[in-house]
């Protein structure tokens, strides 16, 4: 019967606006618990709601399945009121239980953790205490209660569920309660979800959303152009200039959330302050590390790596997070300067040798490595700048290319002495600003740690307790800023730039996306998923009738093809017979 | 009536990178229904190319001349269609070296069949599966195989029976003549001596012609009634048997003769014979007869005469300067 | 065979003189062939005069400063890549770096597989049966798997993809070395200078070694032309060095800043044609030296 | 990959004088399973020293950029057995590949084998449509050029097979995607509009198929082409040959009957020899057009580094290429009379 | 005339496909004295190859000794070395036995330099060469062997061969591949360096009448024996075993041949009893009952090298014995 059903198949394709997004990374894990990559932790968003929902407006927390909430004065004990009326796709109503369900979950079981255990990790207890009343006992005020950022899983379906590990979460549809259920998941092809139509916030406005995959952003380009999808991010600068010729798309240019730096070695050492790695010495005083900033122009940086997208470094919250961010002021501005920086380093008794290479102070020639990871583009073509100003102010730079893995090694080994690096950030500070607190220094077995700067100063550490502990929103600000300029002057990596998020959109197909933060902020990978969700069809036409006709095309044109080589063949055998040679 | 075979003025070329290079140069033989040929001459005189010439199964870049008559129709000039009913079923072939004339992915029984089939079932009783089968069984018996051959495949016989797999397939559609080219040459002492029993067996017992082709003047002399021996790509003597083997005309003869001794002969113990020099370069061949610079016994009138076929007894020609020039000296026609 | 008092080693030179002659006679009728020798005399020059016809400074991100992914103009012939470099340059200066690329690791891939064809072929028995074992063991192992595993393990660098390619493609070389030498053992003069009294190294190096090398030669200018597109395909896989130009390099670049979507042809085609026209010479100046060295394919080809 | 332009690389069938015997064929599958099985012990064992050889803690690569407690990374240590001594890692390796495990992989946290598993149909879809193409056009081409070898059709056709021949597929890939324009889609093997019926998602399949098709066409038909012709040249002087002339029978008869076969062994022989080599091109038309099939998957693990699937595949890829030999020495024995006998 | 070299029950044997042993050399007893032409006949597959380079130590006898002038031969590979001085070796195959990358000149020096033979070797080589006919010797000096015709070939072979001043030439079908009118030359060669350096030779062939062009004495071989060892003109003119009697016949013109019949022999299955049994033409006649059965199970006697003619076959023995 398969073959005789084309108005069959026209009746089923007919159904209300699809959304097609073009996806760059795959999905590691469907289970929320798992999944750690960027398009699965969206996907996640996507298909469950979040005790709180960070406000598409400024990424303030927001009512999330919580409607409500308050907090103890010692900040220890929260209550959340879960709303009523929001159900599972499956009908059952979303009860506090489930949320208690799964940050005990997360307590009790190590696999759970996997993915956000870091939320929970303060957690003492997390109890229902009615239908709609949950309540959280910390070990410590923990500023992220209004932000945990932990899909919320149905009890009744994941309570079945043996080895949270090894579930894969593939039952479809899969039952959740965001804005879209998850239909269909082909691996590194596409990714299909319906309108959750009783979604409590109201049924989105398009049928349904489709994920894309492509291995490489030029051809998920292509497609857009070609009107395969309609909505693509993370285009490299020249793509996001050579799309701006297309009057049926639409740019948007973004703020993005994560800040590169440029790591400089001040003495790398574990947690209990045991010197590791070699380092140059050199680089220990800070005023050498001053030096070496000055002499980097990060103006330069934006211009030319960065082709003008992106903002010079300043600390390491970026602009995006407006609140936080830090602007230094004075001489706390890290300018470009080589003669000032060539001036310092001849104070420091560093001068220069007949090669132009200043002698350090241990007699050697001041010669230092740059590590950059090879498959950053971005940090290479920088390396290959920052190589050329160090040498003006007479540094001799190895610059080298590493792999990922490899520029992990180095750096948690401490043996480095320039290394490129960054970090991608949260609407809360926290998480980003311990990471260069002491004790995020690596253990006595070298490993363990996750900073890769050490940092390690206690003025900071004093600070970052303080704003840990600071529930006023302007005053955690404040403290938040002190550290950021602490860690300026520490001076242990020199924040670069910071990138644009660069997205595009068919806008002859689709309008509404909702930016977050509102005005110039981006579509996709926020912190949350107001952009799909606001998203809206333009008129009345879908998008599918292009892969239609693409269909036919290609049907024509393999007949063609084949009808060709036929013809050849045939006439060749006539041809071979009638002057049958001897 | 025509002749079985006739070759007039043959002369044969090859187109190469060195230029023509002659590998017959005027050959004139006539062979009879029910005769058998000799022909001798050491590597590269042409006898291969002569005999397959016959067939018109020359590479494309032979360049073919004079007249090759088979039953008085002239090969060359055939139409192909018409060539290739002649081939095989009016004349066959036993290759040199059967190892390689037989294809070795084919089973034997097909690879005899095939010729019966496509010559709309010459040589068995209708061009049924059931008749070619049995044609092709009873093929194998009379070359004295086994008709479970037929299911065997080339690599699983020796070489005589290989040869003998040949002779079997040349038999197939009843020719009227069969060309060997070397047919033994390849073979060991005593399969050689199978395989030339049963040839002489069978041409006798069939009345067809014979032409075959050695370098061996015993082994012809052995199974052909008339030798023809050659020398750059020329016919130097050509006779009766007995005659060219033990009283030969040309001194190449005598030496070819001389070269395979005759045990207990008191003559050639102790004493090996041998003609001094090199075979000749067919691209530049000595002016006057070109086997002066060999000759034992060559004279003046040798470095610039070169001598065609004389008569030298009524059914013995020779080209050679000794043998008196008595009668016609165009000969090349038998007596 | 003329003059009358030529020492030994005299004749041996006139000896190799003439058939070096002989062998170029051969090789200059065939147009393919020569055609392929010519292109690659005119881009190994280029190749090499590089730093006296450019000024590499061109080359260095921090100096440029050309329209990014600009279009053939009369500044840049070839347009311009996302950084603002010549395209001409690059391609130009790529030319170096794959040309050693592919000369190295086929030079490293040949002489593995020459010592273990010919040792394999030559002393039989158990020798042969271990390294034929390896042979087999690395032939089926698909190469280009093999060495990207190479290059994700090893330190990203020129270095690592020579190696890599090198210790992954010498297999062939060795199955046709030991064909070869086989066949040459074979031949009765072996089984004469064996009866002459003459040993292993005897064989191996007045016999054996001077007929499989001519092979192997026209051997290594083939296997050139794989290492080269090797060195793409691992380049284009994101697991060259990035600070090298090389031409795969630069398509991985041109790739992955739009040049496709943008229809920069100026920076896909010329690396992706320095690819063909170098391989393409290589691969007919090998076919070539191939009919030459081997009558048997001669007036074949 | 230039092995098939060298000739005497050619599988030359064994000499053999022999007679049939039915415990030789026995004896010859087993030394060649055999021979094969420790082919794939190799390939497991060099699988994982490869990857062992990694510098780097996965585990930090597993949790970069994102919170975590050392608690957790000692966890994921111990899940994946990475404190555990190398030998005790192997035998646990070799244990669960004899179990048909290939351990988890630390990027997706799912088994190697199934995710191995779900990619073999596209790679098998692309692969087996390109070989079989490439096999037929290449055939077909090969035995004309040689048939009427220095025509013109020959000297164009072994020209272009040549060029084709040096041109990196992926750039050909790209070439492709540059110059159809709107013709094709971009990536991917079917789209998730089309309805779960079988024509259109066959007709949907065969449209995204067209352009990694091509491409991988191209790139394989010239060795195919190559081989075939210099397979038949060789057989085109054969004394066989003339023997089936002298017998009477017509040219393309000749051919079709007696050359073609005889030049067909050598020739699919190497086809089957080289198909476990030609999925390793695969890995660069699958990147190219977002093909979802095991040269992606390697591609990805490649980019992680996601050591148990980086191990997996190449256990596969490599394994399937040594059974494609056993099937390739199998098959000649099938087809040609003179080896079976031994 | 003292012994030369010596073969005392010398077997050689080869591990054939699928396992089996083929005994190619199977008990022979041969002696070749000095200044003698021994001529080893026998049909393809006999063993003749096999036996000659087992004299030359190019292949390990599985089973008795080789004696060269009393001494046994070396096995180390030095001493090999040494006796390979003095024991040369002519293939059948001039084209294939010369490096086609070699000129004549290094053909020839190639043995003077393995040996590193004392003496300006450009001079050894002209005498060399000049011995084996090929004269003025510079004119070939720079030839290469596709230069030169087969009987040119095989001149530079012996050439080579003579450069060292053997005592002994082992000639493994000299002429088989060369054109008829050649062959006399070069075995006139043969016997003029007999004569000249009073070199014995060993010369392997399956041509009865060469052996009677050149050979003092003739060994006839069948499956890896001997079974006719005698001089030439009374094993010739008077062969006692049937198997040399079938050979003399298919030779001649004018007796009615005795084609044996059955296929070659396989030294992978020697029969037992008197090996040539299954097809000796005398068996095939009709024997009496007692005899056939020994020349059934009963394996004849190893020849000894002896000066007479001896045959190993049971009817000629008894034949000879009881009259
Ligand atoms: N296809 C060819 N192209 C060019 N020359 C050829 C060709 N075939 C044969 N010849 C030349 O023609 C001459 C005669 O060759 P032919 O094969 O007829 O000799 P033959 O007498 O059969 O020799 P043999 O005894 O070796 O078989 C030789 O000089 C040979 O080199
Ligand atoms: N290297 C070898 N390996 C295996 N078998 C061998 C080898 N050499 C010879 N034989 C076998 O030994 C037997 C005798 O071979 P040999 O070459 O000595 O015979 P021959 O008398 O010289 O034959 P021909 O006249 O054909 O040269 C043959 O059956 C042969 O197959
Ligand atoms: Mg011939
Ligand atoms: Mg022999």
């Amino acid at each position: 019967a398969p073959v005789a059903v084309p108005a069959h198949a026209q009746q089923q394709q007919q159904p209300g606006p699809v959304l097609r997004v073009g996806l760059l990374q795959n999905i590691d894990s469907l289970n929320p618990f798992l999944a750690v990559f960027q398009s699965s932790t969206e996907l996640g968003r996507l298909m469950y709601d979040f005790l709180n929902a960070n406000a598409a407006k400024d990424n303030s927390p927001a009512p999330g399945l919580a409607e409500k909430w308050e907090s103890s004065p010692d900040k220890l004990t929260w209550t959340y009121t879960i709303r009523s009326g929001a159900k599972w796709t499956d009908g059952t109503p979303i009860t506090a239980k489930d949320v208690a369900f799964t940050y005990n979950l997360m307590v009790t079981n190590d696999a759970a953790a996997t993915a956000n255990g870091s939320f929970v990790s303060t957690f003492k207890s997390v109890t229902a205490k009615d239908e709609r009343t949950l309540v959280i006992e910390t070990k410590s005020p923990q500023a992220t209660m209004l932000s945990l950022d932990v899909p919320i899983v149905p009890e009744h379906l994941w309570s079945k569920v043996s080895d949270i590990g090894k579930f894969a979460n593939d039952q479809m549809p899969v039952v959740g309660s965001g804005p879209f259920i998850l239909t269909e998941h082909k691996p590194d092809q596409f990714i299909r979800l319906k309108a959750n139509k009783d979604y409590w916030r109201g049924a989105p406005k398009i049928d349904e959303l489709q994920f894309l995959y492509f291995k490489n952003s030029d051809a998920a380009v292509q497609a857009l152009r070609k009107g395969e999808v309609d909505l693509i991010n993370r285009l490299t600068p020249t793509q996001y200039q050579a799309l701006g010729s297309d009057a049926n798309i639409t740019l948007n240019k973004a703020p993005g959330r994560r800040f590169s730096e440029l790591l400089i070695n001040p003495g790398a050492a574990t947690r209990d302050n045991v010197a590791i790695g070699d380092g140059n010495a050199a680089l220990k005083d800070v005023r050498v590390r001053k030096a070496i900033s000055q002499g980097i122009d990060t103006k330069a940086l934006v211009e030319r790596v960065l082709k003008g997208f992106g903002e010079q470094g300043k600390g390491i919250i970026p602009p995006v997070f407006s609140d936080f961010h830090w602007e230094p002021k004075g001489a706390e501005v890290n300018t470009f300067d080589p003669a000032a920086a060539n001036k310092a380093l001849d104070e420091l008794g560093m001068r220069k040798g007949a090669d132009g290479v200043r002698i350090s102070t241990d007699g050697k020639p001041l010669k230092l490595r740059l590590y950059a990871r090879n498959d950053r583009p971005n940090d290479v073509t920088s390396g290959e700048f920052i190589k050329q100003w160090m040498l003006d102010i007479g540094i001799a730079v190895d610059f080298t290319t590493i792999s990922g893995n490899q520029m992990n090694e180095q750096t948690n080994t401490g043996n480095y002495d320039l290394a490129f690096s960054g970090w991608g950030t949260n609407p809360d500070p926290d998480y980003i600003l311990s990471l260069s607190t002491c004790s995020q220094r690596p253990g006595a077995d070298g490993k363990g740690g996750t900073t890769a700067a050490y940092m390690c100063d206690k003025t900071y550490d004093e600070l970052y307790a303080k704003q840990l502990a600071e529930f006023d929103p302007a005053k955690r600000a404040e403290l938040v800023k002190q550290a950021q300029a602490r860690y300026n002057e520490v001076r242990p990596s020199l924040v670069l730039y910071y990138e644009n998020a660069l997205e595009a959109y068919r806008s002859d197909k689709f309008s509404g996306f909702t930016k977050q933060p509102e005005g110039n902020g981006v579509i996709r990978e926020q912190n949350g998923v107001w952009g799909y969700y606001g998203a809206q069809p333009v008129g009345s036409s879908g998008s599918g009738g292009g892969s239609n006709t693409g269909v036919l095309i290609g049907v024509v044109i393999a007949v063609i093809v084949l009808g060709g080589i036929a013809i050849v063949v045939i006439s060749k055998r006539r041809k071979v017979s009638s002057d049958d040679r001897e | 009536m025509s002749a079985l075979l006739e070759l007039r003025d043959l002369t044969i070329d090859y187109r190469s990178r060195r230029g023509l290079v002659p590998a017959v140069r005027g050959v004139n033989l006539t062979l009879e229904a029910g005769q058998t040929l000799g022909m001798a001459g050491e590597s590269g005189c042409g006898k291969s190319t002569l005999a397959m010439s016959v067939l018109r199964l020359l590479p494309k870049t032979a360049v073919i001349g004079g007249e090759v008559l088979l039953d008085g129709e002239d090969v060359r000039t055939m139409s192909f269609g018409r060539l290739r009913a002649v081939r095989w079923a009016g004349a066959s072939v036993v290759f040199q070296g059967a190892m390689h004339a037989l294809n070795p992915v084919l089973r034997i029984g097909d690879q005899l069949a095939e010729p019966i089939t496509l010559h709309g079932g010459a040589g068995a009783k209708s061009n049924s599966p059931a008749d070619v089968q049995r044609a092709v069984g009873e093929l194998l018996e009379r070359v004295g195989l086994p008709r479970r051959h037929a299911k065997a495949y080339p690599h699983e016989l020796s070489g005589g029976q290989k040869q003998r797999v040949m002779i079997a397939m040349a038999l197939a559609c009843g020719p009227r003549l069969v060309i060997a080219d070397e047919p033994t040459t390849a073979l060991d002492v005593m399969v050689q001596a199978q395989v030339l029993k049963l040839l002489g067996e069978l041409v006798s017992e069939s009345g067809i012609g014979l032409m075959m082709i050695s370098h061996d003047l015993s082994v012809l002399a052995q199974t052909c009634q008339r030798l023809a021996v050659m020398y750059a790509g020329r016919m130097v003597e050509l006779g009766p048997s007995a005659q060219v083997m033990h009283q030969p005309a040309h001194p190449y003869s005598k030496a070819l003769a001389a070269a395979f001794p005759t045990v207990g002969d008191p003559a050639s113990r102790m004493a090996p014979q041998g003609l001094p020099g090199d075979p000749p370069d067919p691209t530049n061949l000595p002016g006057g007869c070109p086997f002066h610079p060999r000759c034992p016994v060559s004279t003046v009138e040798c470095e610039s005469t070169d001598v065609l076929l004389r008569q030298a007894d009524p059914e013995h020609q020779a080209a050679c300067v000794r043998v008196p020039e008595n009668v016609t000296e165009t000969a090349g026609e038998p007596v | 065979m003329s003059e009358k008092q030529q020492t030994p080693s005299q004749l041996a030179w006139a000896r190799r003189k003439e058939a070096a002659s002989r062998a170029w006679k051969q090789f200059r009728v065939q147009r393919s062939g020569l055609a392929g020798l010519i292109a690659l005399g005119v881009i190994a020059a280029l190749a090499i005069l590089a730093p006296v016809l450019t000024d590499s400074a061109q080359l260095d991100v921090t100096k440029v400063n050309g329209p990014s992914l600009g279009a053939p103009s009369g500044d840049y012939l070839l347009g311009t890549d996302e950084n603002g470099r010549s395209v001409l340059l690059l391609t130009w200066w790529g030319a170096r770096v794959s040309l050693t690329v592919g000369l190295s690791a086929a030079l490293l891939s040949v002489v593995i597989g020459t010592v273990i064809g010919v040792l394999s072929a030559h002393f039989g028995g158990w020798v042969s049966a271990i390294l034929m074992r390896f042979t087999d063991f690395f032939l089926v192992l698909p190469s280009l798997v093999l060495a990207i595993a190479l290059s994700t393990v090893l330190d990203r660098g020129l270095f690592t993809i020579i190696l890599a390619i090198g210790l992954t493609s010498w297999p062939s070389t060795a199955r046709l070395v030991r064909a070869q030498t086989l066949s040459v053992e074979a031949r009765p003069y072996i089984e004469r200078a064996r009866a002459l009294g003459g040993g292993h190294t005897h064989v191996i190096t007045k016999h054996v070694l001077p007929s499989v090398l001519p092979l192997v030669f026209a051997n290594t200018t083939l296997a050139v032309a794989s290492a080269i597109i090797a060195e793409s395909t691992l380049s284009f896989l994101g697991l060259g060095d990035p600070t090298q130009v090389t031409w795969g390099s630069m398509l991985k670049s041109a790739a992955s800043n739009g040049a496709v979507t943008t229809g920069a042809w100026w920076y896909l085609l010329p690396p992706g044609l320095g690819i063909v026209a170098v391989v393409l010479a290589f691969t007919l100046c090998g076919r070539a030296l191939e009919t030459v060295l081997n009558p048997r394919l001669r007036g074949e080809r | 990959m230039t092995d098939l332009l060298t000739p005497g690389e050619q599988t030359e069938p064994p000499a053999s004088t022999g007679r049939r015997s039915s415990s030789g064929t026995l004896r010859f599958v087993l030394g060649k399973l055999g021979g094969a099985v420790i082919s794939v012990a190799f390939v497991a064992g060099l699988g994982f020293l490869l990857f062992r050889v990694l510098p780097g803690d996965p585990v930090l690569t597993m949790t970069r950029g994102r919170p975590t407690t050392p608690e957790a990374i000692a966890e994921l240590r111990i899940r994946f057995g990475l404190d555990d001594p190398l030998w005790k890692q192997f035998l646990d390796y070799v244990g669960g590949l004899l179990t048909g495990d290939f351990g988890t992989s630390y990027a997706y946290s799912r088994p190697v084998g199934e995710m191995i598993l779900e990619r073999v149909g596209p790679t098998l879809l692309l692969v087996g449509t390109g070989t079989i193409l490439a096999v037929i056009l290449g055939m077909w081409i090969g035995i004309r050029g040689a048939w009427e070898h220095g025509s013109r059709f020959d000297r164009t056709t072994t020209s272009l097979a040549l060029t084709l021949w040096s041109v990196p597929t992926f750039w050909l890939g790209l070439l492709l995607l540059m110059l159809t324009g709107n013709l094709f889609p971009s990536g991917g093997m079917v789209d998730p509009s089309t309805p779960k019926e079988f024509l259109p998602q066959l007709l949907d399949t065969a449209h995204h198929l067209v352009l990694p098709c091509i491409t991988f066409v191209a790139v394989v038909y010239a060795q195919y082409q190559l081989v075939m012709r210099s397979s038949l040249l060789e057989e085109m002087g054969a004394d066989y040959l003339n023997t089936a002339r002298a017998k009477g029978m017509r040219e393309d008869m000749v051919r079709r009957r007696h050359a073609v076969p005889n030049a067909m062994l050598p020739a699919i022989t190497l086809v089957f020899l080289h198909l476990g080599l030609v999925v390793q091109g695969a890995i660069t038309v699958e990147t190219v057009f977002s093909w979802p099939g095991l040269g992606l998957l390697l591609y990805e693990a490649l980019s992680y580094p996601d050591l148990p699937l980086l191990q997996g595949v190449f256990t596969v890829l490599a394994g399937s290429v040594v059974a494609m030999n056993v099937v390739a020495d199998l098959l000649y024995r099938v087809f040609d009379p003179r080896v079976r006998a031994v | 005339m003292s012994e030369l070299i010596r073969a005392e029950d010398l077997s050689v044997r080869f591990k054939a496909r699928g396992g089996a042993t083929a005994r190619a050399v199977d008990g022979v007893e041969l002696t070749v004295r000095k200044g003698e032409i021994v001529a080893l006949v026998g049909e393809s597959g006999c063993g003749k190859t096999s036996l000659a380079r087992s004299l030359l130590g190019l292949v390990q006898p599985a089973q008795g000794s080789i004696r060269f002038e009393g001494e046994p031969l070396p096995t180390t590979s030095k001493g090999l070395k040494a006796y390979r001085r003095q024991a040369q070796l002519v293939l059948q195959d001039p084209t294939g036995a010369l490096n086609p990358r070699h000129s004549v000149y290094e053909a020839v020096a190639e043995g003077l330099r393995i040996h590193k033979v004392p003496g300006d070797e450009r001079e050894l080589v002209a005498d060399a060469l000049s011995r084996a006919g090929l004269r003025p010797p510079e004119r070939y000096f720079l030839a290469f062997p596709h230069e030169l015709s087969g009987g040119q070939r095989q001149r530079v072979v012996i050439a080579g061969a003579l450069a060292l001043q053997p005592k002994l030439l082992i000639a493994d079908e000299p002429v088989a591949s060369l054109d008829a009118s050649v062959r006399g030359e070069i075995l006139a060669l043969l016997l003029k360096l007999r004569q000249d350096l009073g070199l014995a030779a060993l010369v392997v062939t399956h041509d009865l009448g060469l052996a009677w062009n050149i050979a003092d004495r003739v060994a006839v071989m069948y499956l890896g024996r001997l079974v006719e060892v005698g001089p030439v003109e009374e094993v010739l003119t008077a062969p006692k075993h049937p198997y040399t009697q079938a050979l003399l016949s298919v030779l001649s013109e004018t007796e009615e041949p005795i084609v044996l019949s059955g296929e070659p022999p396989d030294p992978t299955r020697i029969p037992g009893g008197c090996r040539f049994h299954p097809r000796c033409q005398v068996v095939a006649a009709g024997l009496p009952e007692e005899m056939e059965r020994r020349c059934r199970t009963q394996d004849v006697p190893i020849l000894t090298s002896g000066e007479q003619t001896q045959v190993a076959c049971h009817v000629a023995t008894a034949r000879a014995t009881t009259g």
